[in-house]
C-alpha cells in the first residue's frame, strides 16, 4: 500500500527527463518535488504517530528508498528521514524534539550528516574532529568530507571527540550545528552521480551545550546505529535502481536485434542475465532480512545484527558491481552515453559501493570475531 | 523452532552411535551397514521420513521443521538420510501411485528396507533427458525393458530403480511417451558396471537392460505420462538442493582448519586475506540462505513456486565446489595425500591428520559432480534465462 | 633498446610543454590546441608518425621501437598522438590509396594538420558492421552519400572522415557492396549531433548524410571492396589495443594513490588486502604484456598474426576497466567528486584534490566504452571462438 | 627437436590406460619407462656436455617438463633432475660431483628434496629441523613434509638450521641424507593426483661434514634458486597438462552433440572456452618469460627475477584452476569418472597449483616492496 503509493508518486512527479535537467541546476534537486514529498509526510515515515509521523519502521523506510532508487530520484529524502527526523526522534533532546523535528518533518529544516573525516576512509568513529569545552557549551575544530546534501542543509549534525582515542566508540558527541556558523567554511561539489556533496571545514565553531545529541561522549552507539540505518536504507536504494536497470536491459535484450535475431537469443548475454537476476534476488533477500533485524533489534543480538548489515552490505555491493557492469555492457554503446538511463543507474550503483562503507571495510567488521 | 532444533539435538545426542558419528566427524563415508542402522533408529522414532505426513509414517513438519531437522542432523554428524527414497519417490507415489503400490513400497522405503535409485540419464543423453531411448514394451502383462542408464548413483546398494523409459516412440513431442516404472533391480536381464569417480571410489554405475521384464503393475500414474511426474519430482527437490546445511557443515570445518593449520609461526586464520576468503564464502551462504527462506516462507503461506527455484540447485552447488576449495587451499600440500580405501573405513585414519584433512580431496572430488549431475548448472542456467527471464 | 628509451626520455624532458605535461599529469583532457602544439613538435623530430615508414616522413621503426616509444611517452605524460590519422589511414593509403591520394593526405596527416574520424558504426547496426546501410550512388563523378554514423569519436575535431559506406545493396554477400570513401568534414548535407557520454563530456557524434557529395577521387582502391581495407586495418590496430603503456600508466597511479589515501591512521597501500588487489592487477598486466610480446616477436620474424590477436583488445580493455575501478576504489569516497568542466580544464584543480582523484571517476566513465567500442569484448570472444578454436 | 623427441618417445612409450595401471603399484610408477628416459640422457638436460649432460639449461628443462605435463607422466623426472643433477652440478662438492652426480644421471642413485615443514607452508626458509654440530659432522631433527618421491628416493637432501632464526636466509644448510639412516623415518603415501609423497622424520640422523651441499650456513639462497627453477618447471608442466586437457575438451565441443547440435555450437561454452584459451595463452607467454629469466640470470636483477617468477606461479595458477575447473564441467558427467583422462588433468592441476606455493604466497613475495 506505501509501496504502490509512493511508486505511483514517483512516477507521476518525476522522470529521467527531469533527473537530466535538475542535475544541472545549483542546487541539483527541485525543490517543488521535494516540497510535495515532503508534505506527503514522507519524512516521519519511521516515526510514531505522536511525532507526527507514520508509525513506520526500517520496513517502510526501505520501501520508500527502494521506490527512490528505482527512479534514480535525487531529493535529500534519506538526510532529512533519517539523519534528521529518525535521529532526532529517537534521541533528540525535549528542546530538539520540541523545536527542531517538527520543521525537520515539515521540511521547514533541512539537516546534513557531518560525520566522515579524511583518515577514517569508512569508520564513522574514526573522529579526529575536536569539542573543547569552553564556558556554556563546546569549540569545534577539524574537517568532515562527503557531507551529503550538505549544499541545502539549514542545520549540520556534527561527530566531534570530547574525550578516548580517535577510534573509540567512547568520547564521542554529536552537535546541531547551523550551517551559517561563524568558522565553518563549505566547499560543496556535484558528484559523478548527480547527487551533492561537501567538505565541511570547522575553525573555532562555537555551539551551546544545548546543541548535543545524545550525551557528550556517549553519542558514539547512537552514531553507529544511525549510519547502520543509512546503510540498509542504501541498500534498499540499491535494490530499486537494480531492478529498474535489470528491467531496462531486459526490455532491451528482448527487442533489440543483432546478427539476425534478438540479442537476448545469444547464450552467452542469457547467462549473464541469469547471473544478474540471481545477484539481484540475494541483494533483495538480503536487504529484507537486515531490515527485518533492525525492526526487531534487541540489545541481545547487537553483534549478529551487526554482521547481518556487514553481509548486506558486501552482497549488495557486488550485485550493485555486476548489474550496474553489465548492466551497461550488455546495452553496449548506447548505455555509454549520458541520455540513456543505464549510465545514471551504473554511476548511481558504483557511488553507492562507497557509501556507508565499501566491501572491504564491511568484510573486516564481518570477520572481525575469526 | 528453538525448542524444536534442541529436541532434535537431544534425540541425536542420545541414539546417534559412536562409531557412526565417529566415521561422519572423521570425514569418511559411513558404511551401508551404519546407513541402515541409522536409519532404523530414525524410523522408530518417527523421523525417518521427515518431508511425509503423518498417515505414512511421516512426522507431518512443516517445511521450516523439515530444514531445521535436516541442518541439525548434518551439523552433528549424522549420516544423510537416502534421498531417493525418502525425498524423491516417496512423496512421488503418494501423489501418482495406485494403492497396491503405497502398500507395498512406503513403509518398506520409509524402514530404510527398500533401497532405491533413480534410472534417468542415459549413455549420450546428457542433460537433455527427454532424448532416452530406453524402450520398454508392454507384452503380457510385462514391460520389456531394453536400453541402458548412466550415472546411476548407488544403484549396487538399491534394491528399486524409478526408471524413465521410452513407450511410445512415435509421440509428436520427444517429451510425451514416456513412463515411469519401478523396477527390482534383481530383475534377470539387468547388468550394472561399476563407474570409478574422480575420486577413485564406486559410486556411480551404467545399467543394461536386455529384455527385463518388468510387472505391468509396477508402472507410475498412465503409461506414456512419466514426463509429467519427473517434472514434478525435480521442482519438489528443489529446497534440498540448496545445501545450505551441508555448507554450513564445510564452512565450520574450514575455520577449525584455518585454525589449526600453522602458516609461519600463525595460524592461518589470522592472515587477513584468508579471513576475508572465509567472510566471503559465510557471506555467500548467508545469501543464499536468504533466498531459501523466502522460498520457504512463500511456500508455507501457500504459494505456488516456479521455475525460479533452480537458483537454489545452482547457487548451492556452486557454493559447494567453492566451499570445498577452500578448504583443499587451507589444507595447502597437507591436503595432497588421498587413499580411496582409508575414505571408505577400511583403514584407520592416519595418526597426524588434522582434522580429517585426508579424506578432504576424496569430498571436493566426490562434489564435483554436484554442478553436473541433477541438472548441471549450464541446464539450471537455461531454465532461469527462458523459463523466468524469457529471453 | 635502453639507449633508445633515453633518447626518447630526454626528448620529452627537453621539449614537451609544461603546461600540456600539468594537464596530463592532473588527469585533465589536453585541450585540442595542446594536442596539435605536440603533435607539431613531434612531426618537427620526424616522430609524429612512429609506425610510418621513412619515405613518408616516418622515422622507421621497429615494432619494438614503435612500442616502446608510446611506452615512454604515456609514462612521462605525453598526450596522446592522434590515431585515427597517424594509426589507421595514413598505413592503409600506403597500401591501397593511389598516388595523387598519398601526396594530398599523407604529409598533412603526420603533421597534425588533417585530423581525422572514422565513420563505421550506425545506427542500429551495433557490433555487425555488415549490416551498415549508408548508401552511396555515383553521379556526375560524385559519390552521393546519404544516411548517418554513429559513436563517431572525435567528429566534432575532425578534418576528414574515412567512411565505410555501401554502394552496392544487391550484393550477395553482405560484407561485399561496401566501399571507403574520405570525406571532407565541411562537406554540405554533412550534420553532426553530439552526443554526451556517460562522464558528461561531448566525445562521441552521430553524423548525419543528406546528399553529401564526394568527389569520386576520394575512394579508396576500388569500389564495393571497402570490407577488405577495413579489415586489413582492424588487424593491424590490435597492438595498440592491448593499451599495456596506459595501463602501466594506472598501475603506477593507483600505487601513488593508495600511498596517499590514509585508512584509520595507516596509508591503504600498507593494507595486505589493497596490496594483493594492485599485486593481481599488476599480474595481469605482465601477463598481457607477454603475450602481446610473443605477437611482437612473431611479427617481428615476418610471421603472419591470425585471428588471435584479438586477445590483446580483449584482455587490454578488460584489465584497463578494472583498473580503472580499482583506482576509484582507492580513492573510495574521496572519487565522487566530479565535474565535467574541470576535466576539459576549463578551471583550475580543486586545491584539496590528492593526485588528481577528482578527474578519477571522469577518465573511468570515459574508458567503460573501451569494452564496447572498436569491437565489443562480446565480439572478440566470437571471433576467438569461431575463427581460432573452430567451435 | 628435443621437444619432438621428447614428445615422441612419450607417445610411444606411455599413455592414460599404463598410468592408470602404474598408480596402483606400490611404487606408483614404472621402472622400465624411468629406466630408458634416464637412458636417453634427460637427467642431464640442464648439465653441461663434460658433466654428462646436454649443454642445455632452463628453456630445455622446460620443454622436457611441458611434453610430461601434456602426457601425465607419473616419473619422478623433476627430483632427480632438479634436485639430484642440477643441484649437485652447479653446488655440490667435489667428491659429490665424482661420486654421486655420475650416479644420479645414471639414474643409479635417485635423489629427494626433504625441504618444506608443517609450519612453513610454503616458505621454504621457514626451517625448524635443527642440525647440531658433533665430532665430525652434524646431528639432525626435525620433521619434512610433502617430500615428492621420497619413497623411491636412495639419498634425501634435507635443509636444516646450524643457525640465525626460523625464517632467516643465513643459518641454513643442506645435507645430503641416506634413506636409510639410523634414526629416520618415512611415511609414505599417495597423493590425490597419483603420485607418491612422503612425510620424513629426523631423530638424531647422523650426516658427516662432507654430506654438505654448499656451504655450513650458506645454503639458503641455493635452497631458494632450486624451489624457484623447480617451480618454473612445474608452470612449464602445467602448461603441457592444460595444452592436453584444453585439446580434449575442444575436440569434445567440435563432437559431442545437445539439443540437436554440438555443444561447442552453445555461445556460452564457446565464450567460456575462449576464456580458457586466453589463460592458458598467458600462462605459456609468462612461463616462457620466467624461463628466459632464469637462463640469463645475473645477480644485478635478482628481485626482478623472483617477482617474475612469482607472478608467473599465480597466473599459471589461475590457469590451471579455471582450465581444470571448466575442463571438467564442460564436458559434463563423463569427466567426473575416474576412466576419462579429464579428472586426471584436472586433479594434477588442482595439485599443482600447491607445490612450490600457493597463489597467495606468491603474492606476498610479489607485492612485498610495495
Amino acid at each position: 500500500m506505501l509501496r504502490d503509493g509512493v511508486a505511483r508518486f514517483v512516477e507521476q512527479n518525476h522522470d529521467f527527463a527531469s533527473r537530466r535537467g535538475l542535475i544541472e541546476l545549483p542546487m541539483g534537486h527541485s525543490p517543488e518535488l521535494w516540497s510535495e514529498m515532503v508534505q506527503l509526510g514522507w519524512l516521519g515515515v519511521t516515526l510514531p504517530e505522536e511525532q507526527g509521523g507514520f508509525g513506520g519502521g526500517p520496513a517502510e523506510l526501505a520501501i520508500v528508498m527502494e521506490e527512490l532508487g528505482r527512479a534514480l530520484v535525487l531529493e535529500p529524502f534519506l538526510s532529512n528521514a533519517v539523519f534528521g527526523a529518525d535521529l532526532l526522534a529517537r534521541h533528540g533532546s525535549d528542546g530538539q524534539q520540541y523545536s527542531l523535528l517538527p520543521d525537520v518533518v515539515s521540511g521547514q529544516a533541512k539537516v546534513a550528516l557531518a560525520y566522515l573525516e579524511p583518515g577514517a576512509r569508512y569508520n564513522p568513529l574514526w573522529i579526529e574532529t575536536t569539542a573543547t569545552k569552553r564556558e556554556g557549551g563546546f569549540v569545534l575544530n577539524g574537517r568532515k568530507r562527503n557531507v551529503l546534501d550538505g549544499v541545502l542543509a539549514d542545520k549540520l549534525i556534527v561527530s566531534a571527540r570530547t574525550g578516548a582515542g580517535t577510534g573509540d566508540v567512547s568520547g564521542v558527541s554529536l552537535f546541531l550545528v547551523d550551517a551559517g556558523s561563524r568558522g565553518l567554511e563549505s566547499q560543496d561539489f556535484r558528484t559523478y552521480d548527480g547527487l551533492r556533496a561537501s567538505t565541511i571545514t570547522l575553525n573555532g565553531v562555537s555551539v551551546s551545550a544545548d546543541d548535543a545529541i545524545g550525551a557528550i561522549g556517549g553519542a558514539g552507539p547512537i552514531l553507529e546505529d544511525i549510519v547502520q540505518l543509512a546503510c540498509v536504507a542504501t541498500c534498499a536504494e540499491a535494490v530499486g535502481a537494480m531492478q529498474a536497470l535489470f528491467d531496462l536491459l531486459l526490455d532491451y535484450l528482448r527487442t533489440r536485434e543483432q546478427f539476425g535475431k534478438p540479442i537476448g537469443g545469444f547464450q552467452a548475454l542469457q547467462f549473464r542475465a541469469t547471473d544478474m537476476y540471481i545477484a539481484l534476488q540475494q541483494a533483495r533477500a538480503m536487504t529484507g532480512q537486515a531490515v527485518a533485524a533492525l525492526g526487531t533489534a534487541n540489545a541481545g543480538n547487537q553483534r549478529e545484527r551487526e554482521r547481518l548489515i556487514s553481509a548486506t552490505k558486501i552482497q549488495v555491493n557486488e550485485a550493485a558491481a555486476l548489474v550496474g557492469c553489465e548492466g551497461v555492457q550488455m546495452h553496449g554503446a548506447i548505455a555509454i552515453t549520458d541520455e540513456y538511463s543505464a549510465s545514471h543507474y551504473f554511476k548511481r550503483l558504483e557511488a553507492i559501493e562507497q557509501l556507508f562503507g565499501d566491501s572491504d571495510y564491511h568484510l573486516a567488521k564481518f570477520t572481525a570475531d575469526y | 523452532m528453538d525448542e524444536f532444533r534442541a529436541e532434535v539435538r537431544e534425540f541425536i545426542a542420545a541414539n546417534l552411535p559412536d562409531d557412526v558419528r565417529d566415521a561422519c566427524m572423521a570425514g569418511q563415508y559411513p558404511t551401508q551397514e551404519m546407513l541402515a542402522r541409522w536409519q532404523r533408529i530414525l524410523a522408530d522414532q518417527g523421523w525417518s521420513a521427515p518431508n511425509w505426513p503423518v498417515e505414512y509414517g511421516g512426522p507431518d513438519w512443516s517445511t521450516r521443521q523439515v530444514v531445521a531437522f535436516a541442518d541439525e542432523c548434518e551439523s552433528n554428524f549424522c549420516p544423510p538420510l537416502p534421498n531417493f527414497g525418502i525425498g524423491m519417490i516417496g512423496p512421488l507415489l503418494m501423489t501418482y501411485g495406485n494403492q497396491a503400490q503405497k502398500d507395498f513400497f512406503l513403509e518398506k522405503t520409509r524402514t530404510g528396507e527398500f533401497q532405491w535409485c533413480q534410472g534417468y540419464s542415459e549413455p549420450g543423453a546428457g542433460s537433455d533427458l527427454a532424448l532416452l531411448k530406453t524402450r520398454a514394451v508392454l507384452e503380457d502383462g510385462h514391460y520389456v525393458v531394453n536400453g541402458a542408464k548412466i550415472w546411476t548413483s548407488e544403484a549396487h546398494h538399491a534394491d528399486w530403480m524409478f526408471c524413465l523409459v521410452r513407450t511410445d516412440p512415435e509421440a509428436a513431442k520427444k517429451q510425451d511417451g514416456i513412463s515411469m516404472l519401478l523396477i527390482d533391480m534383481t530383475t534377470p536381464g539387468i547388468t550394472i558396471r561399476p563407474i570409478i569417480g574422480l575420486n577413485g571410489i564406486h559410486y556411480f554405475n551404467e545399467i543394461f537392460f536386455d529384455d527385463a521384464r518388468v510387472k505391468a503393475e509396477n508402472l507410475i500414474g498412465e503409461q506414456d505420462n512419466g514426463w509429467q511426474y519427473a517434472k514434478a519430482l525435480l521442482s519438489d527437490e528443489r529446497f534440498n538442493q540448496a545445501r545450505t546445511a551441508i555448507c554450513r557443515g564445510l564452512l565450520a570445518r574450514l575455520k577449525r582448519l584455518a585454525a589449526a593449520t600453522m602458516c609461519e609461526g600463525n595460524p592461518l586464520i589470522q592472515q587477513d586475506y584468508f579471513r576475508r576468503k572465509i567472510g566471503r564464502a559465510e557471506v555467500r551462504i548467508m545469501a543464499l540462505e536468504a533466498v531459501k527462506q523466502g522460498f520457504v516462507d512463500a511456500n508455507e503461506r501457500g504459494g505456488r513456486l516456479g521455475p525460479e527455484v533452480s537458483i537454489l540447485k545452482l547457487t548451492g552447488s556452486e557454493l559447494l565446489k567453492d566451499l570445498d576449495r577452500l578448504l583443499m587451499e587451507a589444507a595447502g600440500v597437507a591436503g595432497l595425500p588421498y587413499d580411496p580405501g582409508w575414505m571408505q573405513g577400511r583403514e584407520n585414519a592416519r595418526t597426524d591428520d588434522i582434522d580429517a584433512v585426508g579424506t578432504l580431496s576424496g569430498f571436493r572430488h566426490r562434489r564435483k559432480a554436484a554442478t553436473i549431475a541433477g541438472g548441471s548448472s549450464e541446464v539450471q542456467r537455461m531454465i532461469i534465462a527462458k523459463r523466468v527471464l524469457e529471453l
